[in-house]
Formats: C-alpha cells, structure tokens, sequence
C-alpha cells in the first residue's frame, strides 16, 4: 500500500531563492507529523503546496493516491489552521465555523448539528454568538480549530498552532491538540520553529534546513542521537567537544581533546578521526567529590540560575571547555554545588553522541 | 527653580494644545458662522458679494438682517428642483463609476510590494498637483470632436466620422472620475491594505468560489473603505459646477453651476 | 475544464491588472502629452482655447505646429520674471506657514488617544468638503473692514477704526493656509503616529532638555513628512491663482494668475 | 542606614484604575531585583515612577536617601534600558551609547573613552559605525543596555529585557546580564512577565497583583513555600489538591479529600480547616510498583509529553484528582510508564504546601 501522502522531488523557487529544494517525505494516515525548523527554511511554502496555495515548480505531491497537480485548494481534502487563526472578523464564532459547511452547500439541519459537535470537540458550546474579537487567545485558536476541522478533511494542515499563545497556556493546548487528533485519527502536519512544540505534539519530526529534509524520526531519535550538529543545536540544549580518536576498541571509542572522554562506538569512526561530541545537559552529572567512574571532568561553577523545576549550571573544565547541566530539583536532590565553587561532572559513555560536523 | 521650570513645562504643553484649538475654532467654525449668516444678509456687487449681516459704521450698529433670501427659495422653489435632481444624479452616478474604477485599482496597489505601492500611490495623487482646470482642458483635448481619440480612431482607420464625446454625460463623468478618482482610491487603498492575505485564502481553503471569497469576506470587510470614499467624492460632486460647465451641454444645470451663477460670478475679478 | 477553469483565472487576473495600467495611461500619461502638445499649437477662441496640434480633417492630415508660443516666452520673458517670482515666494512662504501651524497640530492629533484622534483628523480633513471658493468668502467676510473680526474687535473696544486685513499679505497667507493645510497636516501626522513615546522618553532619561529631545530626535525622525508635507503643499501653491486674486490687491501677479488671464479666463463661460 | 531605595505607600490611578496602589517597598545597594507580574499588574506603572516618567499621586519614592518627588527624569540618578530597546533608528550604535554623554556635556576625549569601554562591556568593539538596523536582536539589546549604562546611573531599570529575544539567545543572554551586573555593582530593577526569566536573573523577586505587592522573596522561597495560589500558579507548573485537615500530629498534618495525604505542618493548621494542597511536578516521583512509603497514590498515566530535558506527565488518580509531574531523562532514569498505563506517584510530605484560598 502506497503512503496517505507522497511527496517526491518536490522543488519551489522564488526568483534564486530555492524555498523547497528536490524534497521527498512520506506521512502514513494517522500521523501527527511535525516539520520543524527556522524561518526562511520552506516548511511554510511546503505546507502551502501540500494546502494548494503554492505552485510546484517540479516534483509532485499525491494524498491518498490521487496527485494534486491539477487539484485547486477548494477541491482538496486539505484544510488548514492558519498562523495567527485567520478568523473571519465580521463573523460569529459559529459563522466562522460554518463557513466551510455552507460553502459545500449542506442542508441547513445538517450544518447546525455539526456546528453544535463542533463547539463541544473544542470546548466552545454556547459561545457560537460571540464575535472573534471577543474571545481569549486560546478560544480563539480552538475556534480556528473547529473551523478547519468542519469539512473534515482527511488531512490537516496547522502553521505555528501555539505560537500566539502565552507559555502557561500553550501546553494545555498542546496536549489538547494531541487529545483531539487522536480522537478524530485525522492526519494532522504541523508547521513549527518551536523545537520543545514539536517535540511534545509530534510522533515524527522532519528538520527542514534550507529547503531539505536534515533529518525524520521520532523525537526521541532527532534528540538523542542527531545526525549532525545543526539538529543537536537545534533541538534543545547541548555543550560541544571536539577531540581527534585515539583508539577504537571493545564498543568504546577514545577521544582525545581539550579532555580525555570514551564514548559507546556508532561505529564507522577510525583511530585519528576528528570528531564533535555532543552531551545534553540533563546527561550530565555534577557532585563535590569525584565517584571515579570514567569521564569524569574537575570543573568550576561559572553560573547557576534556579528554574524551579531544574537548576541550570555553566560550568568551566580544563583548558577552558564549557558545559552546560542541569540538575532537577527533586525530592531529595541537594544542589551540589554554588557559584564559583569546584567539583566535578561525569557522563555515561552511551550518552556521548559523536558527530563529523 | 524647579517649581518654575515645571509651570514652564506645563504651560508650554496648554499653549501647544491651544494654539490648533484656537485655529480650528478661527478657521473651520466661523467660516460655517460666516455661511450661515450670508443666507440672512443682502446680495451686493462686491468682494464678497454679499453686505455683512452686522457690524459697526460711522453711525453705530447697524445690521442687513432680512429673510429676503429665503423668500426668494420659496418663491422660486421649481426652479431649483431640476437642476437639485440634476446635480444629486450627477453625483450619484460619478461616485458609482469612480468606485467602479477605483475599487481594482485600490486593490492592485494594495497587492502591489511595498516598492511599488509607493510609486503607485504617488501616480495615483498626482493629478492632484496639476492644476484642475489644465486637466479638464487636456481632457476636452482628447475628446474634442478632432481631438487626439478621434484622430487616433480615424488613422487607425477604425471610423469614418469622429464620435461625438463632448458635451455629453460620457464627457462630464469622464471629467468627474479624472477629479474625483483619488478620493475614491485612498480609502479603499487604507482598508485593503489592512485585509490579510490569510483571509483570503481561509475562505478558498473553506471551498469558497472566487466570487464566494470576494462576497463573504472581501466586500463585506472593505465596506468601510467604499463608504468613506463614497462620502468623500459624493458630497464635493453634488457641489460640483466647473466641470458639467466646461465638459457638459447647455442643457446641463446644475445646484453648482446655478448658485455660481447667481452668485458668485459676478464678483470673479474680470481679466 | 479544470484547464479551461484555470486560463479564465489567469486571464481574469491580467484584466484586473490591465484595467488600471490602461487608466493611468489614459488619464494621467495622455493629458501631460496633451499638455506638451498645446505647447506647439496656435492659440484660438472657443474650448479649448487652442487648435489641435495635428489631425485629420476633411483634407486629410492636417498639424499646426508652430514655435510661437516659444518665441513668445523668448519676446517677453521679462513680463514673466517678476510674476514667477512673486509665485516662488508666496508659495514658499505659505509653505513655511502651513509647516509651522501644520506640527504643532499634527503632534496634537498623533499623541491623541485613538478616537480623538479619527475626529480630529476628520475635522482637518472636513474643509476639502465645502467648495474652496466658498470657504475664500467665508474668509473674505472674516476680514474684511466691516467683517466680523473688525466688528468684534470694536464691539469689544479694543480698536476704534477697523484694522485694514483685506487685499494684504495677511489675507493671501491665510487664504493659502485655510486651503493647504490639510496637505500638510497629513504627511505630518503620518510620521508622527509612527514616532514611538518610548524614544522621547528615552532620550530625556539620558538626560535631553525639552529642546534637546526636539532637536535631537522629533526633528530628525519627522523630516521625511516634513519634506513630503512641504512638497505637497509648495508645488500646487506655485501655481495658485484663486487666492491671491481674490485676497490679494491689484499689485499680485503670479504666474498662475498671469497664465489664467492670458489663457483660461477666455474661454471661461460667461454667465 | 535606610536602604537604597526606598518605597513608601506609593499609589497611582488612571480614572477608576488604581494601577499601583500603596505600595512600599525597600530594595539594597547592589540588588538585582525583579518586579514580576501579568500584564497590567502595575509593574510598568511602578518603573516609570521610579524613571520619573510618571506622577506619583501619593506616598514617596526615595534614591540614595534623596526624595525623587522634584527630580525631573533627567536629573535622576537612574536610567532606563526600554522594552523593544527604544534605539534611535536615525544613530549609529556610537551615537546611541554616547547620547546621553553628549547630553551630559563630557569633554570629547572622554565621550571616546567611555564610548570604548562601554562597547567592550557588551562585546560590541568596532561595531560603534553601524546602523542600528543592521544588527540582530541579541546585539541590539546589548546597545540599549551599553546606551543606559553610559551615564553610570546609580540604578538602572530593565522592562522586560529579555521579551524581544529568540528562546536560544535568551538564556545565553541572561547570564551575561546577570554578569554584567555582579562586575559593575549597580542596582538593577527588573521588570517581566516571565516567571523563568524572573527566577534565573534576580537575586529577590516581588510578585505584583491589581497594583499590590503579594509576596517579595527570594525565588527558591517563592517557588517551594508560596504564600497563595496565585502565587504557586504563577511561578511554575503545580497541582492542587483540595483537603480537610483530619489530625495536626508531631510536625505533620493529614489531610482527607480524593486522596490521603499527610504534609509536613507549617504551623497554625488545625483539625477541620479546609485546605489546598499545592505540589510542584518535580517533586513527584512515578513507578510501576508501590513503593510502600507515605502519600503514595495509584494513577493511569493520562498524557505524556518527551521535552528532550524531561517527560512531563499528566496522570489521574482516585475520584477524578489529575496531578502534572515531571521525570528527567537522566543516564540511568528509564520512563517507567507508557501512555494509558497504571502506576503509582508518591511525594515527600515535606514537599507538600498548604494553602488556605
């Protein structure tokens, strides 16, 4: 069986500005797929190719089997969530929502009812009679919402669903939004920048750079093992250490740098290999004495700010390496160490991601 | 010292908010006075061509105070319907053309990249600088029985005999719209331009025609812009005399065009 | 039909676009070429006042170019110097006037909160409404010996004989002020409204006097609608011939004045 | 000696609005102090009176021992670094940080001087040509904080110092500022709406509300013993639980609702009060298996989010109660639970806060 979308080669120009640049992606039915990364990087132009919106100067784009070549955005089983909600300001809520039903023409009964499953799918019964201006933030994103679910199309387009959101709300809204996909099985494909949204809402991220796919897999994958160092910057924090391989042997690489470190072997890493490690701060441990297991650093506490949930750590090693850490506050956990004072972190072999770049 | 330089401040700020107080009172408010009371003096030959409604002579107060000019609309009321009809028509009809021709282009600037969209404001005001009566003349020009259109047509070999455009209504409209076009076009250029691009295509993502998507959100939310522009052409044509005189027939007369004649050409200094 | 759809977009899409291409050649290209041509024709009574530069009539292709126009301008520059000149000053300083009573204003309506501010800029626009000549009069009346400033003035005893205002500078400045303003006015307050508070309050917190602020931030930051404002009002001042002959004494000659008697006030129909 | 600055029954009204509201408050030399609050709360309000950009209808703002009530902006002591930075677009960056030497009338050899000093301060050397525009976000903050610091103000004011910048350039920034700070000695008011931003930069944080100060503390006391709900809230992710106090026994007070639950006893508690019970989610730890200890509840795991750092949980338990914990993703540390799956939470009786709204 072929994949619910199919997208081969796919290229956009803007004058010499390449926006999508010879990309291919396969999203199963059912997914909650993710395209992240910065602005400019064509994950925009590619959703709206996918909508209709946007020309495809070559490649070709398929959902559920029929190529959309000559399919207008009106014909498409798309919908999509526009960035900032693009409700209609002259409309009631309900107007808003029935806007689409009413454009295909259904029968007034009909509209109603859907009008009525929809405002309770997003929390809103009641609420059909107010204005958009009227409604919070989050009342209007879920309005959005409904609104391009109306038509239920197979496919769901959503451009930065949470960005004009404030913080505390944004991850109810998250988690919302997950509930609501599930239920429907709707394909959802989410346009984000936000690596933390992505990471939350999606089962599977694309990394868009440049107008190309960097990397697909699962959050977890793209976090625990990128492919080169842009993902690894780009998804959360990390601290960088470069070193030439000294020896490879028995699953552990050894890595000589600014520090001595053994990393568990990817395999394909030779003895004189320069190499960057890449460590994520929670990996890291920090305690006053050292344990003495293997890669184990003295360092100096360089800034500490408390977070609540974490304590943030900037620490100094030899020769000047950097590290960042982060220590949860836990039930029982002390903060080991204050400001300008000496200890020593450790990290696991396995948690040592060893890139080219 | 302190004290001194604070009552400074804040005098400073009243005078500031005075000063267009004062002139807005000065020059918008006493000339509406000033009309008001020309309609209760007497007509004279003289700038201005009317006496002034009060004052103080050699021998006192004296006032012109009379209902004269009212009489006279009462006595003379048929002869002021036609030509009310006349101008209310004109004017309702130049502003229906000028939003015909002015709501494309509105939008074409509005959609227009910033660079362009200056340039094109810029063409669009700049009849504006010309004088008006040179524009009205280039017009008669162009549709002069052997004007340039005409000329143009019958080298093309399109027609035999020139076409009659002036001194018909095709001439006076055209004259209107070629006055009155910027005012039609600023406003609606002011609301489209704040129209989202996303609107739009929400409502042809939603399975909106073209004509759908022009009716259920276009129109509706430019509505403002076509009133305010409609107002602001509408009510300067219904006054408007200068150009069914120069562009129009015998025939036309005009509330404009009338009361000039009454009034004010006597006093137009003669060359 | 899907194919068929889509070429009726497209094509819909280059008449929406070539619709106004066409207007703006029509209407703002063609008069200024009519305008260039007049300038070689010979001069005629009737509208308009010049014969056409070159046509078809019953004998075929006929033209009236000639230099004369130019040999005149050549034969009797001298008569044309001095007018120009009064032009060049009166419509510089109407400009600086409109600009001085102009910022104050335009700083008042931009610092207002939102809906004072629709109603104030409606208020300065609101003149554009009321027929130009009508307002001169209302003026006129204002100014005059026997208007109503005098009468007030000596009603309120402040003056015995009435203060001459009429046929003066005073009277043609503001004349050109009471007409000029709003485009002044207008540029201004759009650079204002986009001056942010926090960079005044930015740069007295780092120590600027009143003065300093307006120096050293307003001023620069509000050029560009200065100079836009200033263009606005100095170029179609240059040509203004209304006002000063209307408010201004016999010895106001400007070169739209100059160029209206020799030219328009031919044709002008007469009542 | 009184304290640098001092505070006392401030109050300021717009109309109906009393947007501060007899306020007083006492901040040290030296302090980096951070005035936190929703949007409308008063805090921008409070500055701009500090900044002598606003009246003060009563009580008295004094700097340094000096009553600031006749100083003009310009005479005080203090400057401000703007929200959105406030540049002026029409200077170099040089111009912009000499602004206020010029206005001071300093002596040219001087003006260059400091001008170099104050670009090295913020890592901008030989970028004193350029046009305000042409730099990015990051280096256009550090011109407006070069720009306010140029003066040597005895208190500098930041309004929201960190909004404008990208999540990335916001915690690298935040050090620096921090930084900054500790080098130069100055007294530092800080104004946000990010409770993060708030905990990582200040040594004491007031939280405002409706123009009032509900509670100034250090961030660590103001997230493990907030003083009401608004101010757990506030600060960071929590769950409440609500409760009837059931015994006040040898430091401990049980309490019955939903669940059982016994908390370390703050004081003043007694048998029959009804509580709130507020619970931050890193203090709650999840198993598979019942550990045996105290305030163990069983729970279905309801959503689960992979952040990368951590994975937030959001479980149920017993009648409905919903409790939102978090469990970072350590070396060592497996999830234990999977999406619809049952397990326990437990937390430390210690970690528990009792409010009383």
């Amino acid at each position: 069986m072929s994949p619910f979308i199919r997208i081969r080669n796919v290229t956009r120009r803007f004058g010499d500005v390449v926006a999508v640049d010879d990309l291919s992606l396969d999203i199963d039915r059912g997914e909650l797929f993710c395209l992240l990364g910065a602005s400019g990087c064509g994950k925009t132009t590619l959703l709206r190719m996918l909508a209709g919106f946007e020309r495809v100067d070559s490649g070709s784009i398929e959902i559920d089997g029929i190529d959309m070549a000559a399919v207008p955005p009106a014909a498409r089983p798309v919908n999509i969530m526009f960035q900032n909600y693009a409700l209609f300001p002259h409309m009631s809520v309900a107007d808003n929502i029935a806007y689409g039903l009413r454009r295909a023409g259904l029968p007034k009964p009909e509209i109603v009812a859907r009008l009525e499953e929809l405002l309770r799918l997003v929390r809103l019964t009641g609420m059909g009679a107010r204005q958009p201006l009227q409604l919070s933030g989050g009342q209007r994103q879920r309005v959005a919402l409904a609104r391009a679910l109306a038509r239920r199309p197979k496919l769901l387009l959503l451009d930065e669903p949470l960005a004009a959101l404030d913080k505390k709300l944004r991850e109810d809204t998250q988690f919302e939004l997950v509930d609501i996909q599930e239920r429907l099985e709707t394909t959802f494909i989410v346009v984000t920048h936000d690596q933390e949204e992505a990471m939350t809402l999606a089962s599977r991220i694309g990394v868009m750079d440049a107008g190309k796919l960097v990397q697909v897999d699962t959050p977890r994958t793209l976090y625990d093992r990128p492919r080169n160092r842009f993902i690894a910057d780009f998804l959360g924090t990390v601290s960088f250490l470069e070193g030439v391989v000294t020896s490879v042997n028995g699953g552990f690489v050894s890595i000589d740098g600014a520090v001595s470190v053994t990393a568990a072997d990817p395999g394909g890493f030779a003895v004189g290999d320069a190499v960057r490690m890449a460590i994520r701060p929670e990996k890291i441990a920090l305690g006053r004495a050292p344990s003495g297991g293997v890669n184990e650093i003295p360092v100096t506490v360089e800034d500490l700010a408390f977070t609540g949930v974490a304590t943030n750590y900037r620490v100094i090693g030899p020769d000047g390496v950097r590290l960042k850490l982060t220590h949860p506050n836990r039930r029982g956990d002390v903060v080991p160490l204050e400001w300008e004072q000496t200890g020593f972190v450790s990290f696991d072999p396995a948690d040592v991601v060893l890139l080219r770049d | 010292m302190a004290a001194a330089r604070q009552w400074i401040a804040r005098h400073g700020r009243r005078l500031v908010v005075a000063l267009p107080l004062l002139w807005l009172l000065v020059f918008f408010l006493l000339p509406l006075v000033e009309v008001a009371q020309t309609s209760f003096t007497v007509a004279r030959r003289g700038i201005p061509p009317f006496a002034p409604l009060w004052g103080f002579g050699e021998d006192g107060f004296f006032t012109n105070f009379n209902l004269e000019n009212y009489g006279l609309l009462l006595d003379y009321w048929q002869d002021y319907i036609g030509p009310a009809g006349n101008s209310l028509r004109l004017a309702f009809f130049s502003t229906l053309i000028c939003l015909l021709f002015a709501y494309p282009m509105a939008w074409w600037i509005a959609r227009s990249n910033p660079r362009r969209r200056a340039i094109l404001l810029v063409l669009v005001m700049l009849p504006f600088w010309t004088s008006s009566l040179l524009r009205i003349y280039a017009l008669i020009g162009l549709l002069n029985p052997n004007g340039f259109i005409n000329s143009m047509l019958m080298f093309l070999g399109v027609i035999d005999t020139p076409i009659r455009m002036m001194q018909t209504d095709f001439s006076i409209y055209m004259g209107m719209l070629l006055t009155y076009l910027p005012l039609m076009i600023l406003p609606l250029y002011a609301v489209m331009i704040r129209l989202e691009d996303d609107l739009l295509d929400a409502a042809a993502d939603l399975g909106a025609s073209r004509a759908g998507v022009f009716l259920t959100v276009v129109l509706p939310l430019t509505l403002p812009g076509i009133i305010a522009g409609s107002l602001l052409v509408f009510i300067p044509a219904v006054g408007e005399f200068v150009i069914p005189a120069l562009l129009g027939g015998p025939e036309q007369i005009m509330v404009g065009k009338h009361g000039r004649q009454g009034v004010v050409d006597r006093i137009l200094p003669q060359p």
